[in-house]
């Protein structure tokens, strides 16, 4: 046995902390349009450098360039647009309510809008996403009533979730939104057995499975792909790298060695590493995977590299383990800024359209709020008691009508 | 009618709703080409085609989150864990998804999935193929929890469960998958073949979910039991001579409190028995109803005959078993009290 | 002695132990730099190095399987995992390992590890930030399950789990963090600094496991709880006139089952109080326990109040939480009958 | 939204099925010696072929040809000749003890024995594995008692474990053979956490890790190796594949599609992929993994190729599901057969040596036998039933108390 003494094992840590100034010097981010798009049909062996580079197509003057460049009309680039605005401008009003006490948690999704809003908007009505909790950008871009948000968020009593769920955690059928909840990535397999579903019976519907960078680290992510891969699955599984998982950088995840696209190699699937803050390459990177999975041709995992630009949630203040000033450092810039040069520069968008959509969306949003707080607010209002005993199961059993009646008093 | 094994009117049950039921499909590790370890979906892929019946990777909680998505979907999956022991790496599965998305989701998605497991001792399977869990599903907010006692009733309720909206974890009893064992392990070993409940209807039936069968009226003592134990207990109430009520609760969840209370207000006295360790297990919940409901009925202290609380040993599989030796004595125990 | 809140007990308990043995390892998501979302590991990090206090990958079976290795080399590890809710990604590590080493290696391994997490409800953090799963772990044999209610007896039981050499849960009850709290929803928020149990020595002391507290004697009527609950009780106990002998059981295994019997055949009654669902809950258990060692004593059905058999919904807090109200009935319910 | 109706899926199945002529032809075998071998502290980056090739040292000829040769003294090969040569005729007689109705449960290596046989040796004294049920050699080769394997597989008074464990399910910490259990892959974290522990210490020793093909698609296989990657932990994880799962081919385990050890990509970890019935090039690529791992540069994924040549167990029958013949055909040979090949060309074994090693170990396998019934078969023996109430906790509480003065009638 050869044998030196003094093994050691090692804890990664993030380049810089609260007081030091932020550092993003080790990011290796290819030029928009370096990239070329192989044929989404192309046999795995061909695709293996994918996943170490970057698919960008807005360059740092706002144009679109290069092979993933969508070519999406004008009309689609503004409700896109417009998608991604009313979710950061809701986000932003509704984390307010939070610190005003009118609800008990809120969690926003800003700088990683342009990922729920192309997905949503690029895959089909029938399609169904797997959502997380920070993909408010979907709902948004399907046009989701905004009224029936806030009462969720106030569990009132016409919250559609009847008082059930802690804020955020959306469920829209009708909408391709699976019932999120807080446990995280125990969803990802189920979007490889609706997917699988749909296979089975002939349909045309693909899903879309979605974790975040630090939910990598769950066996369902493992499970979910090794299921995906072995029965060639037409599924779209995506990690949102956002670098942060509340307090632990994604080096804890993995990623000091490679990254997170780079796992789709372990099962022998495309793995697509994608500007999460670029709509157009969001949107073109999803396309190549949902014409592949309609072809049959199974599975892709997809990695949006972003970031984090808010706290994880109301409970968490990042300027406890990261350099209060990081967010504006990020090299990637913000999503909604970069969609809006690029319209300017095509002539197809202006300062004042955009400070009128501003004030129309914020009107929308405090009408809604009003009529949400009329209905009430957390505490001031709640769905009906016997909501508490409703679907346990689909017919309650003597258990739940017993309590039902101790708790009503009857 | 057909005299059939339990493995023979399980598999049935399978063959009959998924030739009913196009949305019905079968999958687990092994149950394909080979039809399962125990062959209870033996030839399922050669008839219904191999999307319908197929071999999954040895991942649990893959398994169940498949099938939880396919239900969401709108399939009816029936999947199958090659041994209850092999259930837990899939607990989050059953009970963070499956159990709470119809409450959740405000009733928008369900999880009508049938999870099919051999459970149970008395095979010298060892620690970890002779375990009995239902108790960690009974404490779990929407699930049911379903454990039949002998074929007639294994494919009625085996269909009732697959027809069911909401998920069941349907535990199969191994040790009486081939014939009924009531624990004297000094008789020759019995088959299905001669057994009333071995009379199986071919086609389509369903025996529900939250109704106990009365397996023998008595006025002397109620005992409950399910799955194997129910075997074990016959032959402890014939070797008594007692005039014991026995009732096959047949499912734990939904549970048939009305049978169960009606039961021991009438006898006043009774005994709960099951396989599993003791401490926290399903007599408990079932010692605690009855004295809640029956209390001034009661004229000795219900008393509970179960495994150990200890692993299942392999050596002491015997000593482990609560064969009809321990029934008997705490039969004798509840009727000499007072 | 010092005033402490719990969550300042908790890292004291920790810290002490670090500082006294270099094989204590604390390690968890967000447990490392940031101190846990709890802050319950708040400098330990700074202090006692990174090697000893870490972030790890969310991922509930990866931390437990690691500090089950890191226990079978002959570490003491004491990972935390960040809401119960998130303990059953882990469930088959707790059961068919860490539960299990010393048993099926004759002896050869064990895992002395603390899994700590904070548990149960009354802080609106909705279905899967508010379980009380401990009667999951009741039931498996080879698990400690420990629950705290008060900063004291918090320290000296986290130290007296981390020195044990069998696997703890160790369920920390998250709404008595900063403060205590009996229910009493339209009261001012109280802490611990006033509280005689917030008075905390800062070294080294254990409260033993398998010892119960008799927070309040009393003639009339036995309450069982522990964790958030034995607030609530005492101030129902208070609202209602009764003398009641409140009993904390801090560790549910091993339970004090002397304790309890020699209340309950004093009292003749008795209610237990939990905060997780009632159907299969531990209180089936204790009041199986009871009335098995104590029927002849009992003047009065053993009464359960819990938490209903639904999930926790985020609205209906108050309504799911069981406060002084319907303990209170359940006592006047005992205490009427006969 | 494109799409074309008709999704399908597909369920991998084998080439053939019993009544086919087997068929290996798939299989893409390089020469011994066609690998080279790589400093074993290259960056992971520079590896990233090595999964997809097959490791080799001994050729047709029963030469060891190549980078990889490890030159081990005859001395050393003689005693691996041994190790391999008892376990096979122990697995055999323990089985036809099983069919004798001697004890409940048996399952063979037979096949597999140079992997765990060169593993055992090259690997320290105070290294710890964390077997799977298919790991006798492990133990044979470090001379573990043969009466104690008898006494543990008829659950007799004087098994070690005290009656409690399936048989074959051994514990043999002294050994470095961690207790294995009927659960699959729920250990390959505690490697992980054990190798950590040794690092934290600053010890020397390092562990290695097991699963089977089949049990890679388990969430915990993921879960410990990316424990391994993000901390660096000096531990060798290692997939068997014997291309079986029970009944199910490695198409199931995602074999179609790629490599087992091309999953270590997916953690930046290097991956070697080695002809398992090739004793020296087990042993050479455990050499590279374990050098790597003493010089702090973390852990490798080493995947063994091979073939199960019996069934599963005792309980199985493989000529239900695969050509009954195919064991004769598989194109890697025996490992029993290609080292004494080998040992013979190089001048250092005879005809005649091997029969009479082959009594001599019959012989001992005989005497452990005859004295472990002396002691009694299951059934016939066992430990005093004290042992069933024993190390439920290192303290017994009251209800263990209580229940063993019940059982034994007190
Ligand atoms: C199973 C589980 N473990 C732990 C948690 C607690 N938790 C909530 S969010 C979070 C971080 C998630 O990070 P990531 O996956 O990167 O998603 P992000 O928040 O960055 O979108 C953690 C640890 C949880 N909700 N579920
Ligand atoms: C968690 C778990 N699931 C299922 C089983 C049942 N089982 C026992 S062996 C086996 C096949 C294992 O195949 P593989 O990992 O390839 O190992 P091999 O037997 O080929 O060595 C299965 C499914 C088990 N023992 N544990
Ligand atoms: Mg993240
Ligand atoms: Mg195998």
């Amino acid at each position: 046995m050869a044998s030196n003494a003094g093994l050691t094992f090692h804890v990664p840590e993030p380049s810089t902390r609260p007081g030091d100034a932020p550092d993003f010097s080790g990011l290796d981010i290819p030029p928009a349009g370096a990239v070329a798009r192989p044929d989404c049909l192309a046999p795995e062996p061909e695709l293996r450098a994918l996943p170490y580079t970057l698919i960008r197509v807005l360059d740092e003057q706002g144009r679109a360039v290069g092979d993933w460049d969508p070519h999406l009309p004008p009309e689609t680039l503004r409700k896109a647009l417009r998608a991604m605005m009313l979710t950061r401008q809701f986000d932003d009003r509704l984390f307010r309510a939070h610190r005003q006490g009118k609800t008990s948690f809120y969690l926003k999704s800003t700088g990683e809008e342009a990922i729920s809003v192309a997905q949503s908007m690029m895959l089909g009505a029938g399609d169904m996403s797997f959502p997380t909790y920070r993909m408010l950008g979907w709902l948004m871009a399907r046009d989701y009533p905004l009224i029936d948000l806030v009462n969720q968020i106030f569990s009132n009593a016409k919250d559609p979730l009847r008082g059930r769920q802690l804020p955020i955690l959306y469920s829209a059928r009708d909408y391709g939104f699976y019932s999120v909840s807080g446990n995280l990535g125990s969803r990802f397999g189920a979007a490889v057995g609706w997917a699988m579903a749909s296979a089975y019976k002939g349909d045309d519907k693909i899903a879309l499975g979605m974790v975040g960078d630090g939910t990598t680290a769950e066996g369902d992510f493992h499970e979910a792909l090794t299921f995906a891969a072995v029965y060639r699955v037409p599924v779209i599984l995506c990690v949102t790298n956002n670098q942060w998982a509340i307090s632990s950088y994604s080096g804890i995840a993995g990623s000091e060695l490679t990254t997170f696209a780079a796992k789709s190699i372990a099962y022998g699937l495309p793995g697509l590493r994608v500007d999460g803050n670029d709509l157009l390459a969001v949107w073109a990177a999803t396309d190549w995977a949902a014409r592949r999975a309609r072809a049959n041709h199974g599975a892709t995992l997809i990695e949006l590299f972003t970031y984090r630009a808010s706290g994880h949630s109301t409970s968490d203040d990042p300027t406890r383990y990261r350099p209060a000033d990081e967010p504006v450092h990020w090299p990637l810039g913000d999503p909604i800024e970069r969609l809006k040069q690029h319209l300017i520069l095509i002539g197809e968008w202006d300062e004042a359209r955009h400070s009128a959509l501003v004030e129309e969306l914020e009107q929308a949003i405090r009408a809604a709020l009003k009529e949400g707080e009329a209905v009430g607010s957390l505490g001031k209002s709640k769905p009906p008691l016997e909501e508490m005993f409703e679907d346990v199961f689909q017919e309650p059993d003597w258990r739940v009508i017993e309590q039902r009646r101790e708790a009503m008093g009857e | 009618m057909t005299a059939m094994s339990m493995i023979q009117a399980l598999n049935s049950a399978l063959d009959v709703t998924m030739a009913g039921d196009p949305d019905v499909l079968v999958f687990g590790e092994d149950v394909g080409y080979f039809g399962g370890v125990f062959r209870v979906t033996d030839g399922l892929q050669a008839k219904h085609g191999i999307t319908r019946c197929f071999d999954t990777p040895i991942s649990e909680g893959g398994i169940i989150a498949t099938a939880i998505g396919m239900g969401a979907y709108g399939l009816r999956p029936v999947p199958e864990i090659q041994f209850a022991d092999y259930i837990l790496p899939a607990f989050d599965q059953l009970v963070s998804e499956a159990a709470r998305l119809r409450y959740r989701s405000g009733g928008e998605f369900c999880a009508p999935i049938t999870v099919r497991s051999p459970y149970g001792g008395g095979i010298f399977g060892g620690q970890t193929h002779s375990q009995s869990p239902e108790a960690l599903f009974a404490h779990v907010v929407g699930l049911k929890t379903v454990i039949p006692s002998n074929p007639y009733d294994a494919k009625g309720l085996l269909i009732a469960s697959i027809e069911d909206n909401d998920p069941v974890i349907f535990l199969e009893p191994k040790r009486l998958y081939n014939g009924p064992f009531d624990g004297r392990i000094d008789q020759p070993v019995r088959s299905w073949a001669k057994e009333p409940t071995g009379e199986v209807p071919e086609g389509h039936y369903t025996v529900p979910l939250g109704k106990a069968a009365i397996v023998r009226p008595g006025e002397d003592v109620t005992v409950l039991a399910y799955g194997t134990m129910v075997h074990v207990c016959a032959a402890a109430i014939e070797d008594s001579g007692y005039d014991a009520e026995l009732i096959d609760l047949r499912s734990i969840v939904p549970l048939d409190i009305d049978t169960i209370v009606e039961s021991v207000s009438k006898t006043g006295r009774c005994i709960i028995v099951h396989e599993a360790s003791r401490f926290g297990g399903f007599g408990g919940e079932l010692s605690a109803l009855i004295q809640e409901r029956c209390f001034y009925a009661l004229e000795a202290p219900v008393q509970r005959v179960t495994g150990y609380d200890t692993p299942y040993p392999h050596a002491f599989e015997w000593d482990y078993f609560p064969g009809p030796k321990r029934v008997h004595a705490a039969l004798d125990l509840v009727m000499k009290a007072n």
